[in-house]
């Protein structure tokens, strides 16, 4: 049976609604939390599932990802040029995120190289990214989960899923201040206005001397 | 009112800085940075409850959370009202108001206070046990009255305004309490590089370092305190939360704290002090009110400290009689000597510290007391419990020219609301009983110590019990299996000294415990002066004249008005167990949690019993140390953060069609789409009609997906679902049944073939998430060897669900796919595209017509929906929601599970024995359990259409029914779905009826509240039965 | 036995209070009884109780291995109702609260039964349904009990969230206008004090350690503190443990223990009149005489004799009350303690014989046992004095785990509390 | 509040994470129909539900979403060891010697 990617639409992209195409933008009141908050709309997500052992495995994904499999656990993989990241999720699945334009091509190839002991599962409308950064977005995460997110524990590049208030979200550290949540659409507007309450909050007596 | 009893040299209060407050309807002055209690007792407020169950007048006892009398309400308006605050824990802020919770009419004037001196004798402990029966009918009466007089403060009758804070922290170390011991060792840990969170609960770190003497390191403790605080403020790994009670420790190192913010800074923005904008809307960030910590530490010390326990004596209750070093806290921190006329009563040197402070205060203000008249402040004697006890303290508070009268005790205060002296009288040296004659003295305060009670709660929070330490006279913490270390006072030890040397080693070793190793150098133990004590005693409860049954009342638990003679009588009516006698007599069970009193209640039932302490053993302590609000415990989630709501793509377009919503799990769905002026019922027509006749729209977006990839995906199937998996050819769709181990129905829904090892499995819009771990169960812990993968493509796919005789010529508009019935036939899937997006495109029906699930990349749902509504225009397509599909559903028979099943309904039972697969070599999830005796036997309830006899009458979802109008208890089974359908233009139902399917075309009843109506049993298929219309 | 009464109260306080007598012996047990409870919780204590007064059994000694009452007895929210879906249950509660309406001057003890009534909450459409059609059952077995819509509730508990914004609106309820609360600790007591008046040895602080068997049939109890102690019939009733004393006997119980945990605000004034229950909000709270507000926390998913859960389960219980009741947010909260639920699969409790003769279970009681007290104790008393067990206890045998006659009251019965 | 160590994750998380699935090790018949009303029920109900160390099944189900097998102690709720079900995971064979599966924090 042929495969048909269903993910992006080749004549018109923007016909799409990303989970959060309503909520427009998040903007903390003057004097709350230091924080800003983007949803990286129409990208392709694909989960990958396979046993991390079998070569084949890494060698597709080197050979038309150019990157390495993770195999160690929470980590992740990134082609920043590309927009590429592969994550570790568990110890027989990654999560891929890459352009929009390039997920049928990927898919593709995938699923040309892998036979059928692997899987390759199209979710990119099923979730969606969000990029939270600011002085204040640790802060932020540390109100929502109990998930130790203070750099020594958690680097930039590490990968967990998390409970994140009373929903859950993959959450990775891109950088000091800045981290990528990947959220289920339907729990999309919860997480939304969970992150905006919670950043409509006069911040400046948390900030000092925070470990 | 002039502050009577400010007096100068307040370490925390800034004496530029008055900010007014009210207490009962009265305005009052206090400092910035009092307390409330401080600055109510800087204003000579002497009276501010009266006691719960006598109605005694009753003043300030302690200094912090173990006060058990001055529990106030606070709040300036309704949205504020804050019941039961302790005036030692309230930070005074400008504006305050507060008002006493007991006394009425009035504090001085209070009814209770008179019916407690008639009928307190009438109230020993458990007297409402034996009261109160007779006659029965009056018992409402009696409870009436008892709850109006039990209650301390009232809840507002309004919400809350206000916002709380949780956060999460995560240490290698954490530190209870940072007085001296506690500082120490973060000094220690936090030079070793460990993430360390030090935590007290009082505003100001330093714990009896804001109000002891003694010298550490060569410099006074205020400096001493001031660097080492600066040194930890240079520390990024160090983290310091004033304010923060830890109130729970729980299992593996989770402590939960609780802040309160509000208090901490100046001018806040809680939404009790609103700041609106010109727009009149409040959009400025706010100040939660409180703020919980969630910690979970590798390693906690707990640095908790002592509480000194006051000792047992007649009419201890009067307001005037007060912890010793309660006495010290207010004349250091706040600078408020609570009376003039001291008399201490002490059992051990501390007390005397007490003394001493006094009398320097007096000296110091006597020039400025003299000026205004007013009687000098002084310590009019010193009665020590030990006969000869002796050592530099007791020398100084002689050579001060204060009397000391050793080997005796005060036996009983004077006064009616305020000490006006006490009796004093030599004792035995045990402290059993009065040798000597009594000898009043004239005084208005009486400071009492006798010994200190570690603050072990915390260390009790996850089942350890505490132990009696014999030398020390105290409770310690005992064995744990936590990752815990105690340092300072806790332990039991008192000297300045060892708690310093315990916090630096307990530092130490919690540190290199945490995987972070360093070494002690002298300079990280703090040297405090050496001073010399003498040994204290024992003793709790003080000896009267009088036996203690006879003797006025001498008060344990303050709160719950707990005396001695009812503890002594609690164990002569065999209440032995301390579990009992606290039961019994209500000691410890008040807001305080007994802190003060719990000693000396297991002391006096120690010794009725002829037990030690250690056997007597104490009752334990409970989460929360302190009381916490439960907005706090709450946190953001309430109001419509409570629960997610979990919507889909198509959530906005119902919402502008005015969709009526219901929720389904965590999903709103759209029950129905009323049109102006419609009834429900009218809508639900409309709806059902529209299908059968033209077209509707449904959306199913909610319904559980998983995604099913690997060689062995269909003996998966085939071993999890009732029916048969291994031919079900790719292209096609089938029905599947799943049942739990014990044969009953869990959850079904259509499952497709869309590759040779790829399957679409879809669930309930409830049971997704179960059923998706309920797979993994069994491919994880049984079926490892079969190889499949399971992954929720629930919220990926966007199910726009197009249903009716009209349903192929809209869809066919749209789309390339071939929808004739010989290419698209029922039962099957096709892949193209629909309104020139990507879709598969399932040819299943859940209403019975003709209809086409259109599956959609979710972030394209909404388009989708919008260009089928406008091409269905011309069809008249009508959108409908879940009561709709529900009729229709039900009117073709098929089952909704949670509905029509409950647990306890089998294939069978629902007559789909037709989904169990006879053939299949392995025994499937439920086959066996469905086998069971009682699963076969006769009287199981069966699945059965019912139509009630009047046509018009509408059974009610959930009416039980009888076969017999004559014998109503006798039920045979109840009414699952009840509609009134416009196809057949009459009610109709699906019941589950004891042996139903053998009792086709009986009668059967329903007794309703006034009537029975009737109903003839039937198949439960009311439409279509051959199931031409979806197989067209 | 000394009466207990307002006129006996003004005698003894003329005294001082100081010639009140026992409520209880504290008897060292004899040898031989004809019937050893094992467990003094409300329902070993009712049990004595019962098989004393009624049906003239009085060698009879209950073993505790704490205190008296101090299990599930003294912790529960001390709920009393008997709306319970399937007529096996319901008949059992109700027989219970029949007995409950006379409790106090048949013991002579105020147990301070308060028959407020009692609220199940229905938040959805399915939940509306499950509450009519147990309603419907109850009226049918002469159960009081009606079916409210929300206008009604509101009526009820004016300080109730009713609002159709909130997040799962309260559309109606089940009222059971005869369930209410009681006084735990006095359940216990009452029943001892009345107990040991009538015979019966309470033996406080004696752990059974296990069973003597002969010929799988039971002989007596072993015990640390004074060895081996026999009986004609051993009556297991000891809930938190049932599972242990199974194993004791060589055999397994489908029983699990969980932590169950409760708290309680600090006293406020009366405002809260009823009792108020949520299974889809999930949270139940009533105000007790005292003043404080005593709510129930979910069940701990994990098997735990810890008397303690997890703190999520606090969090959560007071997430639903503040849902419910906005207006208790800055109620301070108290304390929390838990205890240990022993739960079956159909959350239906055992009473019936075991796979070892003449040693009999009472058991599996889930979070809801402190409500069926009285009834549980005078139907297993019943069973105990005659050659077979009560027509009521019949159904809760624990064969019906193989033949699969369970009687599920999850489902569809509310909150199982 | 529990924290489980998760051998797949190689971290210990917190109990809010994982689900609980009952007692470990309870295989199923082989042959189900051959099995007596009496062999199923003890099979489906009965349970060990012991006062100390209890083997037991989680499912990481934030997280990984595999089942994992905790050695606990049900009195002190001390775990004493997880490990992952059937064989050693590569996730297993790769945690550092210091921090071996069955190791607490507590």
């Amino acid at each position: 049976m042929k495969h048909l990617s269903m993910n992006h639409l080749p004549d018109s992209p923007r016909e799409g609604h990303s989970p959060l195409a309503q909520a427009g933008s998040l903007q903390p009141p003057v004097g709350g939390l230091a924080l800003s908050i983007t949803e990286k709309v129409m990208l392709g997500h694909l989960v990958i599932r396979g046993d991390s052992d079998a070569p084949e495995l890494a060698r597709a994904i080197h050979d038309l990802l150019g990157l390495r499999l993770p195999s160690a656990p929470l980590q992740s993989c990134e082609d920043e040029h590309q927009g590429r990241v592969l994550r570790w999720v568990s110890p027989d699945e990654w999560l891929l995120t890459l352009p929009g334009e390039n997920l049928t091509e990927v898919e593709a190839g995938l699923r040309a190289r892998l036979d059928e002991r692997f899987a390759i599962v199209d979710v990119s409308g099923g979730q969606t990214m969000l990029h939270l950064s600011g002085e204040d977005a640790e802060l932020v995460l540390r109100k929502s989960t109990s998930y130790d997110v203070h750099l020594v524990n958690f680097p930039e590049g590490k990968t967990v899923i998390i409970t994140f208030a009373r929903s859950q979200v993959m959450l990775r550290r891109l950088s000091a201040d800045s981290f990528e949540l990947i959220v289920r659409r339907s729990f999309a507007d919860y997480i939304w206005r969970w992150i905006h309450d919670a950043a409509s909050e006069d911040g400046s007596a948390l900030r000092k001397g925070d470990n | 009112m002039k502050q009577v009893n400010r007096i100068v040299g307040g370490r925390c209060v800034d004496y530029d800085a008055e900010i007014g407050f009210t207490f009962n309807g009265k305005s009052y002055q206090g400092l910035r940075g009092d307390t409330l209690a401080s600055a109510l007792l800087a204003n000579g407020v002497d009276v501010l409850a009266r006691s719960f169950k006598y109605g005694r007048p009753r003043g300030i006892i302690a200094a912090g959370v173990e006060e058990p009398n001055a529990i106030l309400q606070v709040g300036a308006t309704e949205a504020t009202q804050v019941p039961n605050v302790r005036a030692t824990q309230q930070i005074l802020y400008a504006g305050l108001v507060c008002r006493s919770t007991s006394g009425s009419p009035s504090l001085r004037w209070s009814l209770t206070g008179l019916v407690g001196r008639l009928f307190g004798r009438l109230m020993p402990p458990g007297f409402y046990y034996k009261t109160f029966m007779f006659p029965g009918f009056m018992w409402r009466f009696y409870e009436y009255v008892m709850r109006r007089v039990a209650g301390l403060g009232k809840a507002p009758t309004v919400k809350d305004p206000d916002i709380y804070d949780h956060l999460n922290h995560h240490c290698d170390l954490l530190i209870i309490g940072a007085g001296p011991a506690g500082l120490t060792a973060a000094r220690v840990a936090g030079k070793s590089g460990a993430r360390v969170v030090i935590l007290d609960e009082q505003a100001q770190l330093g714990g009896c370092l804001l109000h002891m003497n003694n010298r550490i390191d060569g410099l006074p403790p205020a400096t001493w305190l001031a660097q080492t605080l600066e040194q930890l403020t240079g520390l990024d790994n160090v983290l310091m939360l004033p304010g923060t009670a830890a109130v729970g420790y729980h299992d593996h190192n989770f402590i939960v704290a609780h802040e309160i913010v509000a208090h901490k800074t100046s001018g806040h923005k809680m939404a009790g002090h609103k700041i609106v904008n010109h727009a009149g809307r409040d959009d400025s960030p706010r100040l939660p009110r409180e703020r919980i910590h969630k910690i979970r530490a590798a390693q906690v010390i707990l640095a908790t400290g002592a509480q000194e326990r006051p000792l047992v004596f007649s009419n201890n209750d009067l307001p005037g009689c007060i912890q010793a070093s309660a006495t010290s806290v207010y004349i250091h921190r706040y600078g408020v000597l609570p009376g003039r006329r001291l008399v201490l009563m002490t059992t051990n040197d501390h007390g005397y510290q007490a003394a001493l402070d006094w009398h320097a205060a007096g000296v110091a203000g006597q020039e400025s007391d003299e000026k205004r008249g007013r009687a000098r402040r002084q310590v009019v004697a010193v009665v020590d419990a030990r006969p000869q006890a002796d050592s530099p303290l007791i020398q100084a508070i002689r050579s001060a020219g204060i009397r000391v009268i050793s080997g005796s005790a005060v036996i009983e205060a004077i006064g009616k609301r305020r000490v006006r002296g006490v009796k004093i009288a030599a004792i035995d040296s045990l402290g059993g009983s009065v040798t000597g004659k009594v000898e009043t003295i004239s005084c208005d305060t009486l400071a009492s110590s006798g010994g200190w009670s570690p603050v072990v709660h915390l260390s009790c929070h996850t089942g350890s019990k505490p132990i009696w330490h014999d030398e020390y006279g105290c409770f310690v913490p005992g064995e744990t299996i936590q990752a815990q270390h105690c340092a300072g006072a806790i332990t039991g030890v008192m000297t300045l000294g060892s708690v310093l040397a315990q916090g630096a080693e307990s530092g130490r070793v919690a540190a290199l415990a945490a995987g972070f190793s360093l070494s002690l150098s002298d300079d990280d133990i703090p040297q405090a002066e050496a001073i010399e004590e003498a040994p204290g005693i024992q003793l709790f409860h003080l000896p009267h004249i009088k036996s203690t049954s006879r003797a006025p009342k001498q008060f344990v638990d303050f709160q719950l008005d707990v005396s001695a003679a009812d503890i002594e009588l609690a164990a002569r009516e065999g209440f032995e167990s301390i579990e009992h006698v606290k039961r019994y007599t209500a000691l410890g069970f008040g807001t305080d949690q007994g802190k003060l009193g719990n000693v000396a209640g297991v002391a006096i039932t120690a010794r009725v019993l002829g037990k030690s302490i250690a056997e007597t053993g104490t009752t334990m302590f409970r989460p929360n140390y302190t009381p916490i609000s439960f907005g706090s415990v709450v946190g953001r989630d309430c109001g419509e953060l409570f629960d997610p709501v979990r919507y889909t793509a198509i959530q906005s377009w119902h919402e502008q069609q005015g969709a009526k919503f219901e929720n389904v799990g965590q999903w709103k769905r759209p029950w129905y789409y009323p049109r102006p002026g419609e009834s429900m019922q009218d809508s639900l027509n409309r709806e059902c009609l529209a299908v059968r006749q033209q077209v509707g729209i449904l959306d199913a977006s909610t319904l559980g997906k998983i995604d099913i990839q690997g060689p062995d995906v269909r003996e998966f199937l085939n071993r999890i679902y009732t029916n048969a998996w291994l031919k079900l050819p790719v292209g096609q769709c089938r029905y599947g049944l799943m049942c739990g181990e014990d044969g009953m129905v869990i959850d079904d829904g259509v499952t497709a073939a869309l590759g040779d090892n790829h399957f679409l499995m879809h669930t309930t819009t409830g049971g997704a998430a179960q059923i998706l771990e309920w797979l993994e169960l069994w491919h994880q812990t049984e079926w490892q060897e079969l190889r499949v993968y399971f992954n929720s493509v629930t919220d990926q796919w966007n199910t726009a669900t197009l249903s009716g005789p009209k349903s192929r010529d809209l869809l066919q508009g749209l789309t390339d796919i071939d929808l004739s019935g010989e290419a698209f036939p029922f039962m099957h899937w096709r892949v193209g595209r629909v309104a020139g997006i990507p879709a598969r495109v399932f040819r299943v029906s859940f209403t019975g017509e003709l209809s086409y699930e259109i599956n959609v990349q979710a972030n394209y749902g909404l388009r989708l929906w919008q260009m089928l509504v406008s091409h269905g225009e011309q069809y008249e397509i009508t959108p409908y929601g879940t009561e709709t599909m529900h009729i229709l559903r039900a009117e073709k028979g098929f089952v909704i599970v949670g509905q029509d099943t409950d647990g306890s309904v089998t294939p069978d039972d629902l007559g789909m024995g037709w989904a169990l697969s006879k053939q299949k070599r392995f025994s499937f999830i439920g086959k066996r359990g469905m086998a069971r005796g009682d699963c076969q036997s006769r009287g199981r309830k069966q699945l059965v259409g019912l139509l009630p006899v009047d046509p018009e009458y509408l059974l009610s979802e959930g009416s039980q029914l009888v076969c017999d109008p004559a014998q109503i208890a006798n039920m045979v089974g109840h009414v699952t779905s009840s509609y009134y359908s416009a196809t057949l233009g009459r009610c109709f139902a699906l019941a589950l009826v004891k042996d139903g399917h053998r009792r086709m075309g009986e009668t059967i009843y329903s007794p309703g509240v006034k009537s029975v109506s009737r109903a003839t049993i039937c198949e439960p298929v009311f439409y279509d039965p051959e199931g031409e219309r979806q197989n067209v | 036995m000394e009466r207990y009464s307002g006129f006996g109260l003004i005698k003894h306080a003329i005294r001082h209070h100081e010639n009140w007598q026992r409520a209880w012996r504290n008897p060292a047990p004899k040898k031989q009884y004809d019937i050893i409870i094992v467990g003094g919780g409300g329902h070993g204590l009712a049990t004595a109780y019962y098989l004393a007064k009624e049906f003239g059994v009085t060698n009879v000694a209950v073993m505790e291995k704490g205190y008296l009452g101090g299990g599930n007895t003294g912790r529960n929210t001390t709920i009393v109702r008997s709306n319970y879906l399937w007529n096996e249950s319901a008949h059992l509660y109700e027989h219970a609260l029949q007995l409950w309406e006379g409790l106090s001057r048949d013991l002579n003890y105020n147990v301070m039964f308060s028959q407020r009534g009692v609220l199940n909450l229905g938040h959805t459409l399915q939940d509306m349904r499950d509450i009519r059609r147990r309603v419907n059952a109850n009226r049918l077995n002469g159960i009081d009990g009606e079916v409210l819509d929300s206008t009604q509730v509101q009526k009820l508990v004016p300080i109730l969230n009713c609002s159709e914004k909130s997040r799962y609106p309260v559309l109606g309820a089940s009222w059971q206008p005869r369930g209410g609360v009681a006084r735990h600790d006095a359940v216990a007591w009452g029943f001892a004090r009345a107990a040991d008046s009538l015979g019966v040895d309470l033996i406080q602080e004696c752990e059974v350690t296990g069973f003597e068997i002969e010929d799988s049939r039971v002989r007596g109890v072993k015990t640390r503190r004074y060895g081996s102690i026999g009986a004609r019939k051993v009556a297991c009733v000891a809930a938190g443990n049932s599972g242990l004393l199974a194993n004791l006997a060589g055999f397994e119980l489908p029983i699990e223990s969980h932590p169950l945990q409760a708290l309680v605000s600090e006293p406020i004034k009366p405002v809260l009149h009823r009792v108020v229950m949520s299974n889809q909000v999930h949270g139940y709270i009533s105000q007790s005489n005292k003043g404080d507000l005593v709510i129930g926390a979910g069940i701990d998913s994990y098997n735990g004799y810890g008397q303690r859960g997890s703190y999520p389960k606090i969090e959560q219980a007071l997430a639903a009350i503040i849902e419910l009741f906005p207006i208790f947010s800055r109620v301070p909260m108290n304390r929390q303690w838990g205890g240990t639920v022993d739960t079956t699969p159909d959350a239906c409790p055992i009473i019936g014989e075991s796979p070892v003769t003449n040693l009999f279970f009472n058991c599996g009681w889930g979070t809801g046992g402190f409500k069926a007290t009285p009834g549980s104790g005078q139907v297993f008393a019943a069973s105990l004095a005659g050659d077979e067990m009560h027509p009521l206890a019949k159904p809760f045998c624990l064969t019906r785990f193989y033949s699969g006659a369970l009687i599920d009251e999850h489902g569809a019965a509310g909150v199982a509390h | 509040m529990l924290r489980i160590y998760c051998p797949h994750c190689a971290e210990y998380r917190d109990e809010e994470e994982f689900h609980y699935a009952g007692q470990a090790h309870i295989v199923r018949p082989a042959d189900p129909d051959a099995c007596t009303d009496k062999d199923w029920g003890a099979y489906l109900y009965f349970r060990k539900n012991p006062c100390g160390l209890h083997h037991e099944l989680w499912s990481h189900a934030v997280g990984c979403r595999k089942f994992l097998k905790v050695i606990r102690d049900t009195l002190s709720y001390e775990i004493r060891e997880s490990s992952p079900i059937g064989g050693k995971t590569a996730v297993e064979l790769s945690l550092p010697p210091s921090m071996p599966p069955g190791s607490n924090d507590s």
